[in-house]
């Protein structure tokens, strides 16, 4: 259908500098609201990056922004050196090798948890592909170790909608691990999970960093302590610190603004 | 040789008996007495001796065979006038003027009148009416003479000049007059009568001056004026026929509007897909003529009465439906267009039984009837006048609605977010039946108006309902104000489209247009705003 | 047994019924004489070649709306196209036996005074370019709607009410005597088809085997396509668009294909009907009769392919039956049913149906095949 | 025997082909057991259902009745001018019956729905022919019914009878046309304007399909050929159901300000014309200025809207309720009494009916038969009286001979006669006026027998 779209996912993005995501000066506003104001964020190759912030900090259009969502009204997104991101849509960011998994959980009700996984496979997306595909082996070992890894085996034929809260956080997460992207944006991934749910997300989040660069956005602030190395907190649209986690704990600014008003978290 | 002059002779006095006995004065009585003989050609000369007598009935019986009411008994000969008062019928003897029984076992024969001999009837009238107390009657009268300004004498047009004291009448008879002295031949006179009507927008005015332009030899001076004149007038006639096309567009918007706008609230407020929306319009003309056959008395509030209970009996029935059908079908929009389809099918066959499958008389009251006048070459007709009025009356009266009563605030509420309204206990169940009646009703207020223009009939629903949701959809659904300028743009756009495409050309440009439109602004003209999709 | 029986996927059942109906309707009506019980009158074979034009224009809309959630309004002009590059077809197989005996200009062009055939008519004498108009005319309007709408995004009511309006300019266009369409009486009178006479009962048989055939035929191609992979992701854009597009796959051109095949089926299923009806005039394209469509599939049950086939079936028989036992009060009945299946069968009719013969799942029944 | 063992030993037949088919599918013995019992069931519901669509056949023809099909519209935007026409071929099938039927048998009249649907006229059409063998059929009243009909009725030899005024260009040898030709309708119309009133300038208003677009070139070809100059035609088409009319009407009364005596000819179909009248009278149009003449619009049509402003404004058919004549009276009593209603009207495509389904009854008395080819040869040449005073003649070209009358339209929504013709008029299938039709003439009697004779090259054009 669009050879010509084969390129740049084969490639993938150019990441010689380190850094695999720049964002420098985003604005977005919705009716005189700045849900972004000049905002500039870096992620580097493999890196685990967490976003906290307020309600209304602009957590979720960040991520808008970055899938092609939502345009900016000003400012650029270069994914890797080579790709202008604003000239992209939804499908093209992702067949690029960027992946997200939403706050609500969005899975695709009808389809069995294995077809889910099926849809989500790295391959070509085209139309015509798509008519004549048949699961190749590797495949099936592929989507049968994800199966393994988020723990639905025995759920594969099972429809989605039947599914748990928390599978279906799991089942997202397997659908970004069917992707194999290279920048995974995970948005709170351990809301309705238990415990000891969220300790194996921490883990699979860890060892997901590296390979591949992760941003999560999570309000959990035990979560974020125990997977983040580097934490951005935004407030009002903007950056208002970066660092590891203890340094952010202890800027005055941020506790003023951010953990003074959710400290107990 | 005798014989010729034996001839003339008998030629000679023959004409001569016929000349007395026309000479010969006939009674009123007489002459209505030959009525039931005549015919086309013969009454125009009857009707002028009716009209050289004094005689008082002469002018109610002209009045009558005006209107088609003179008949007279097959047998006996006897002519009566019969009218219709109050709906009911009453016979009147012309001779006597008294009020007699309706004539038994027999279909009384007509005094027939056509074209001509109604035009006949009109100058007579006029020729009289030209010196009517009445100034109404003396206008009347003297827009009828502008047709064909011989009938009238120059001495009598003087003389009316002089007397006339009202100032439209005056104009008239002095555009009469310049009408009169453009023929005269004589330069000045001429000139003088040009520069009378200079901007006079009379058709006939008009007429006369382009068929002086046709002539030949006319003095350089008389045919400067003379163009100078025309040109402005063209101008003007062109500028209101602008005027026009904007006026026909906002009409047509406006009746566009009163069909969606019950609609914009069915389907876009409660996303319901409601096919049945036409025939809630349906319903609404036949409540009107319901009123009309229930109060014939009352023509004239008829529709003042029909608005409330068209949408009484409409928003009934559309509650009825909400609490039968669609309430039912929460959650499940696209159904609803099954199930009020089915509803639609129902109510129009149901019409069909009821009323009878053909199309019902719904009377036009005298207010709505007419136009008015505002120059010769540009006048709106009162039932369209009215008609914009009211709708915009009907739409702002909603809007109102919407912002300041409690049902108002709860529709808008539930139509944003059904499970948030809910949560604040709004009672959405109740919510929904309010909001589909208040839909419903509107459309059969609708149907009031709608009875005024077109059939009312059991397909009358069908008509609109394609265009209803076309112009809820091109504004933005769920945005009232989206309809009303949606209704409007596509009324206006139509009409400068249509003299210039013919009108089938029209709407389908208009519908191609549309859908272009939707490529570029899929959410319609004004879209809901909000962050998340 | 219950079980053995549901070992039958539904594909299977569909095209077996057909195959059924076909070969029995075809052997009644050639073998038993007329009046014996079995006879198949060529009237019943004429109605049921009909409904099965019907059933095959429900397919294509339940493809769309049943698997992709796009409802269109607009179904009915497909169905008009297809039926019009027949019946240009036809017209010209009149030859000189119209009533004008012009050899080549049919008797309305004749009428207005036009002197040759406009451009768009050239060819269309030939078998092969009415074969080929029958798929390209409705594929590319579709195709064009299609992408501008599916591209921009236009969906829900917004693109219904477009379709809606699409064959609603299409029907006032196919009106007008300018087009060169034949107006509001459109083409009839038709003579033969390849030779053969439209009139002789063998042409009615054959006509109706071939719809049989191709309906079955189209029933095992939707079946696939919303078995295969793209299926999924078809079913998946109707659940959640913006959900498949982060998971990047481009779903306008999904649902573009998908809405040009449904087209293409829908123009074939209109050259079907043309030559066992024997006339297309615009009222094909009335808004009216496209809704009938979507009603069709409603009652059958959307989403099911063989349901749409029913809801087709039934509702046209009905309509059939109905005018003629009760002429003046089937409209009541044809009403009631709808709002009743709405209420009652959320499913349509194959909710009761599916209940007592559920069928075996297709997605298994496939992968037991593999 | 009961027919539904019948139905599962004849079952085997198509199911074995199934079976070898399935086959071919590698299924194991075990599916094909269950196939074996599925489709039992299936082939049985199979065949009920495609039994049940020939259920009727099964009906044996009952000796002792006639059968007369009755097709018109009773639902959809066709049933407000056709239901009339059921109505009134009921009626006359009521009073047949009360005079004893037709050879001594009962008439039967079955109705059918065709609802406004051009298809489902052709399918109705096949129904009462095939299914209930119906000897007659009355029916249609747009052009496209008609046409839908036609090849139908022309297949299976049946007969029927259309009576509506419609554009001509036609003829059938299973179709009789008791409606008006343009020539008995829209030509003595125009010369009444044109001689009477003085028209000299024209507007030509109509819905944009066949029936206005042939009478409008008629008519264009026809005041042409009377000196009429192009500039002062004015044609103007309008969709179905057109309803706002503000533009056409100022129009139109800007064409007619030009001094010279303007009229418009009307071709407007049934719906749109109540909006068109209510504008006319609204804007002011009078009839003494700007006289309209209408061809659909009837007493029908008039009793649905206040025709006050209307006054004087034409209409040309060949029939209209105010003509008096003893026949008429009776006529219109009959029909109020029938239909239970003093206020409803008659009007001309219900006298068509009248007079056809009174010269069809004539015929098979005269015959004693109801076999198509007898009576149309009977028809041809048949007279009965028709309602305003005249004899009606079937002519060889299956059209009627019928006197025209002009009427001014009153107040009451009645037709008042202006003018009318001295005698009949032979009804034209092919008209005179249009260069592709000038030669052409239709006879169905022996030894023509030809709906399209082309009297220049001496040959019968087209199919028959």
């Amino acid at each position: 259908m669009r050879p010509a779209m084969m390129t740049p996912e084969q490639t993938g993005p150019d990441t010689r500098h380190g850094m695999i995501l720049y964002m420098e000066n985003v604005s977005v506003s919705f009716d005189g609201f700045k849900a972004l104001n000049d905002l500039n964020l870096y992620i580097k190759e493999g890196e685990l990056r967490c976003l906290i912030g307020a309600n209304g900090a602009g957590k979720t259009t960040l991520m808008d922004v970055i899938t092609g969502k939502t345009r900016p009204d000003t400012g650029t997104v270069s994914y890797g050196q080579q790709f202008n991101l604003l000239q992209h849509n939804e499908e093209q960011i992702s067949r690029l090798g960027i992946g997200r998994k939403f706050q609500k959980p969005t899975v695709f009700e009808a389809l069995s948890v294995k077809d889910n996984l099926y849809l989500s496979l790295k391959m070509d997306k085209g139309i015509w592909t798509s008519l004549w595909h048949n699961l190749s082996g590797e495949q099936k070992d592929d989507i049968d170790r994800i199966l393994h890894t988020i723990g639905l085996t025995e759920h594969r034929d099972r429809p989605a909608s039947v599914l748990s809260h928390g599978q279906k956080q799991w089942l997202e997460i397997g659908m970004l691990l069917a992707a194999k992207p290279k920048l995974l944006l995970v948005d709170e991934p351990v809301a309705g999970m238990t415990v000891s749910e969220a300790e194996r997300t921490a883990e699979l989040l860890t060892s997901l960093a590296g390979e591949h660069s992760v941003v999560v956005v999570e309000h959990d602030m035990g979560f974020v302590r125990s997977i983040a190395r580097t934490v951005t907190v935004l407030h009002q649209g903007s950056v208002l610190a970066e660092g590891t986690m203890d340094a952010i704990q202890s800027d005055p600014e941020v506790k003023k603004v951010y953990l003074g008003e959710e400290g107990n978290a | 040789m005798v014989k010729p002059f034996l001839a003339l002779f008998f030629v000679l006095s023959f004409l001569g008996m016929a000349f007395n006995v026309g000479a010969e004065e006939q009674s009123f009585e007489e002459l209505v007495a030959e009525l039931p003989d005549t015919n086309f050609k013969t009454l125009p000369a009857l009707l002028d001796k009716f009209a050289e007598q004094d005689d008082p009935r002469t002018a109610i019986l002209l009045t009558n065979l005006l209107g088609g009411d003179v008949y007279y008994h097959p047998r006996s000969q006897q002519v009566i006038t019969m009218t219709k008062v109050q709906g009911e019928r009453q016979f009147i003897d012309v001779l006597t003027s008294e009020v007699i029984a309706e004539p038994s076992g027999v279909r009384l024969r007509k005094v027939r009148v056509n074209n001509s001999v109604r035009s006949h009837i009109r100058q007579l009238q006029a020729q009289q009416n030209i010196s009517d107390s009445n100034p109404d009657v003396r206008l009347k009268a003297v827009k009828n003479l502008l047709s064909d300004v011989d009938q009238i004498s120059p001495q009598l047009l003087a003389n009316r000049l002089q007397k006339e004291q009202d100032s439209d009448i005056h104009a008239l008879l002095s555009a009469i007059a310049a009408l009169h002295e453009l023929d005269s031949g004589d330069e000045s006179k001429q000139l003088d009568a040009i520069n009378t009507l200079r901007g006079n927008l009379q058709p006939d005015v008009r007429i006369a001056l382009m068929q002086l332009q046709q002539r030949d030899a006319l003095p350089e001076t008389v045919r400067d004026a003379l163009n100078s004149t025309l040109a402005g007038i063209e101008t003007q006639r062109k500028w209101y026929g602008w005027a026009e096309n904007i006026f026909f567009g906002v009409s047509m918007g406006s009746v566009l509007l009163l069909a969606a706008i019950g609609l914009a609230i069915t389907f876009g407020v409660m996303g319901v897909i409601n096919m049945a929306h036409g025939e809630m319009i349906m319903l609404g003309a036949y409540t009107t003529y319901v009123i009309q056959q229930a109060f014939p008395g009352l023509i004239e509030y008829s529709l003042l009465m029909a608005v409330p209970a068209a949408f009484l009996v409409s928003g009934f029935v559309g509650i009825v439906i909400e609490r039968s059908v669609i309430q039912f079908l929460k959650g499940r929009p696209l159904e609803t267009l099954l199930a009020t389809f089915g509803i639609s099918l129902i109510l129009q066959q149901l019409v069909r039984t009821v009323f009878s499958p053909l199309n019902r008389q719904v009377a036009a009251p005298e207010w709505m009837s007419g136009s008015l006048q505002i120059n010769p070459v540009f006048s709106v007709t009162y039932n369209r006048l009215y008609i914009i009025l009211f709708s915009l009356t009907v739409f702002f009266a909603l809007m109102i609605f919407l912002k300041k009563s409690s049902l108002g605030l709860h529709v808008r509420a539930v139509a944003q977010n059904r499970d948030m309204a809910r949560a604040l206990s709004v009672k959405s169940n109740w919510v929904d039946a309010a909001t589909f009646g208040l839909g419903s009703g509107i459309a059969g207020v609708a149907g009031v108006v709608l009875s005024q223009l077109t059939n009312v009939g059991p397909n009358l629903g069908q008509s609109y309902i394609i265009d209803s949701f076309l112009v809820v959809v091109f504004g933005g659904v769920a945005s009232l104000w989206g309809t009303l300028v949606s209704a409007m743009t596509l009324g206006i756009v139509n009409k400068f489209l249509e003299p210039v495409t013919g009108p089938v050309l029209a709407t389908i440009i208009v519908l191609v247009g549309l859908v272009f439109f939707i490529q570029k602004r899929p959410m319609g003209l004004f879209p809901q705003k909000g962050r998340a999709e | 047994m219950l079980a053995k029986l549901m070992r039958l996927s539904s594909v299977q059942r569909v095209v077996s019924i057909l195959a059924i109906v076909g070969i029995y309707v075809i052997l009644a009506n050639t073998l038993f004489p007329e009046g014996s019980f079995f006879h198949v009158s060529s009237y019943s074979v004429n109605l049921l070649g009909k409904y099965l034009c019907y059933a095959l224009l429900a397919l294509a809309l339940d493809l769309v709306w049943g698997y992709c959630g796009i409802l269109s309004l607009g179904h009915g002009a497909f169905f008009a196209l297809g039926g019009y590059a027949m019946g240009m077809y036809l017209m010209r197989q009149i030859g000189d036996r119209g009533v004008y005996g012009n050899p080549e200009l049919p008797d309305f062009m004749v009428f207005l005074n036009w002197d040759s055939l406009p451009w768009f008519w050239q060819g269309s004498d030939s078998f092969v370019w009415m074969i080929a108009m029958v798929v390209l005319a409705p594929g590319l309007l579709a195709y064009v709607f299609g992408a501008m709408a599916f591209r921009s995004r236009v969906s829900g009511v917004y693109l219904s009410i477009m379709t809606q309006a699409m064959t609603y300019a299409l029907m006032l266009a196919f009106f007008r005597n300018e087009m060169g369409f034949g107006g509001n009486n459109g083409m009839t009178d038709f003579k033969d088809i390849l030779g053969f006479s439209l009139q002789s009962d063998t042409t009615r048989l054959v006509l109706f085997g071939l719809t049989v055939v191709i309906l079955a035929a189209a029933y095992y191609l939707c079946d696939r396509i919303v078995t295969c992979k793209a299926g999924k992701i078809i079913t998946a854009i109707r659940d959640s668009e913006s959900r498949v597009r982060f998971v990047g796959y481009n779903s306008a051109s999904y649902k573009v294909f998908l809405f040009t095949f449904s087209a293409v089926l829908a123009g074939i299923a209109g050259a079907l009907y043309v030559p066992q009806v024997g006339i297309i005039n615009p009222g094909e394209f009335s808004p009216i009769n496209s809704i009938e469509i979507v009603i069709w599939v409603a009652i059958g049950g959307r989403g099911t392919l063989y349901g749409a086939i029913i809801g087709a079936v039934v509702v046209s028989f009905a309509k059939t039956r109905l005018t003629g036992i009760m002429p003046e009060a089937w409209l009541f009945a044809l009403g009631g049913l709808f709002v009743l299946v709405t209420l009652l069968l959320p499913k349509g009719l194959v909710g009761l149906f599916d209940k007592r013969f559920p069928a075996k799942k297709n997605t298994t029944a496939q992968e037991n095949a593999a | 025997m009961t027919p539904i063992s019948s139905f599962l030993r004849f079952a085997h037949l198509p199911q074995s082909r199934v079976e070898m088919t399935q086959n071919a599918n590698n299924k194991t013995p075990e599916q094909l057991e269950g196939h074996h019992m599925k489709l039992k069931k299936l082939t049985l519901a199979a065949a009920l259902i495609a039994s049940s669509l020939a259920s009727s056949v099964t009906f044996a023809k009952d000796d002792d009745t006639i059968k007369v099909g009755v097709l018109h519209s009773l639902t959809g935007t066709m049933a407000i001018s056709e239901t009339t026409l059921k109505d009134t071929v009921l009626m006359m099938v009521d009073e047949q019956n009360k005079k004893g039927g037709l050879l001594g048998k009962k008439i039967e009249a079955v109705v059918v729905d065709p609802a406004s649907n051009w298809p489902l006229f052709a399918e109705k059409a096949r129904e009462l022919l095939v299914q209930e063998d119906v000897d007659v059929i009355f029916g249609g009243w747009t052009s496209v019914s008609r046409k839908s009909v036609l090849p139908v009725v022309e297949e299976l030899n049946g007969m029927m009878f259309y009576p509506v005024q419609y554009e001509g260009e036609e003829s059938s040898k299973n179709v009789f046309y008791t409606g008006a030709a343009p020539n008995q309708q829209a030509i003595p119309a125009v010369d009444y304007l044109m001689n009477d009133i003085g028209a000299e300038r024209w507007v030509l208003l109509g819905t944009d399909y066949v029936y206005p677009r042939t009478t409008n070139k008629i008519l264009e070809a026809y005041l042409k050929a009377n000196g009429v100059e192009d500039k002062d035609i004015m044609i103007q088409y309008t969709p179905f159901g057109h309803s706002d009319w503000q533009n056409i009407v100022s129009d139109v009364k800007k064409f007619g300000s030009t001094g010279k005596k303007t009229a418009v000819v009307s071709t407007i179909n049934g719906d749109a014309n109540v909006p068109f009248y209510k504008e006319l009278g609204n804007q002011g149009i009078s009839a003494e200025d700007i006289p309209v003449v209408a061809f659909s619009v009837g007493e029908e049509e008039l009793s649905g809207f206040d025709t006050s402003p209307l006054v004087g404004h034409l209409a040309a058919w060949n029939y209209f309720q105010s003509i008096y004549t003893d026949e008429n009276d009776a006529f219109i009593a009959k029909w109020k009494a029938f239909i239970g209603d003093e206020d409803r009207v008659t009007n001309d495509p219900m006298e068509a009916t009248y007079i056809g389904f009174n010269m069809w009854a004539k015929a098979v008395e005269q015959t004693g038969t109801t076999d198509v080819d007898t009576v149309s040869d009977a028809l041809i040449g048949m007279a009965t009286p028709n309602l305003t005073g005249g004899i009606a003649v079937m002519n060889p070209n299956h059209h009627l001979s019928k006197p025209v009358f002009i009427g001014e339209i009153q107040d009451d929504g009645q037709v008042e006669v202006v003018w009318e013709t001295p005698g009949t008029v032979r009804g034209d299938a092919w008209s005179d006026y249009l260069e592709t039709s000038k030669n052409l003439m239709s006879d169905w009697s022996a030894p023509m027998n030809c709906g399209s004779y082309d009297v220049v090259k001496g040959a019968c054009t087209g199919a028959k």
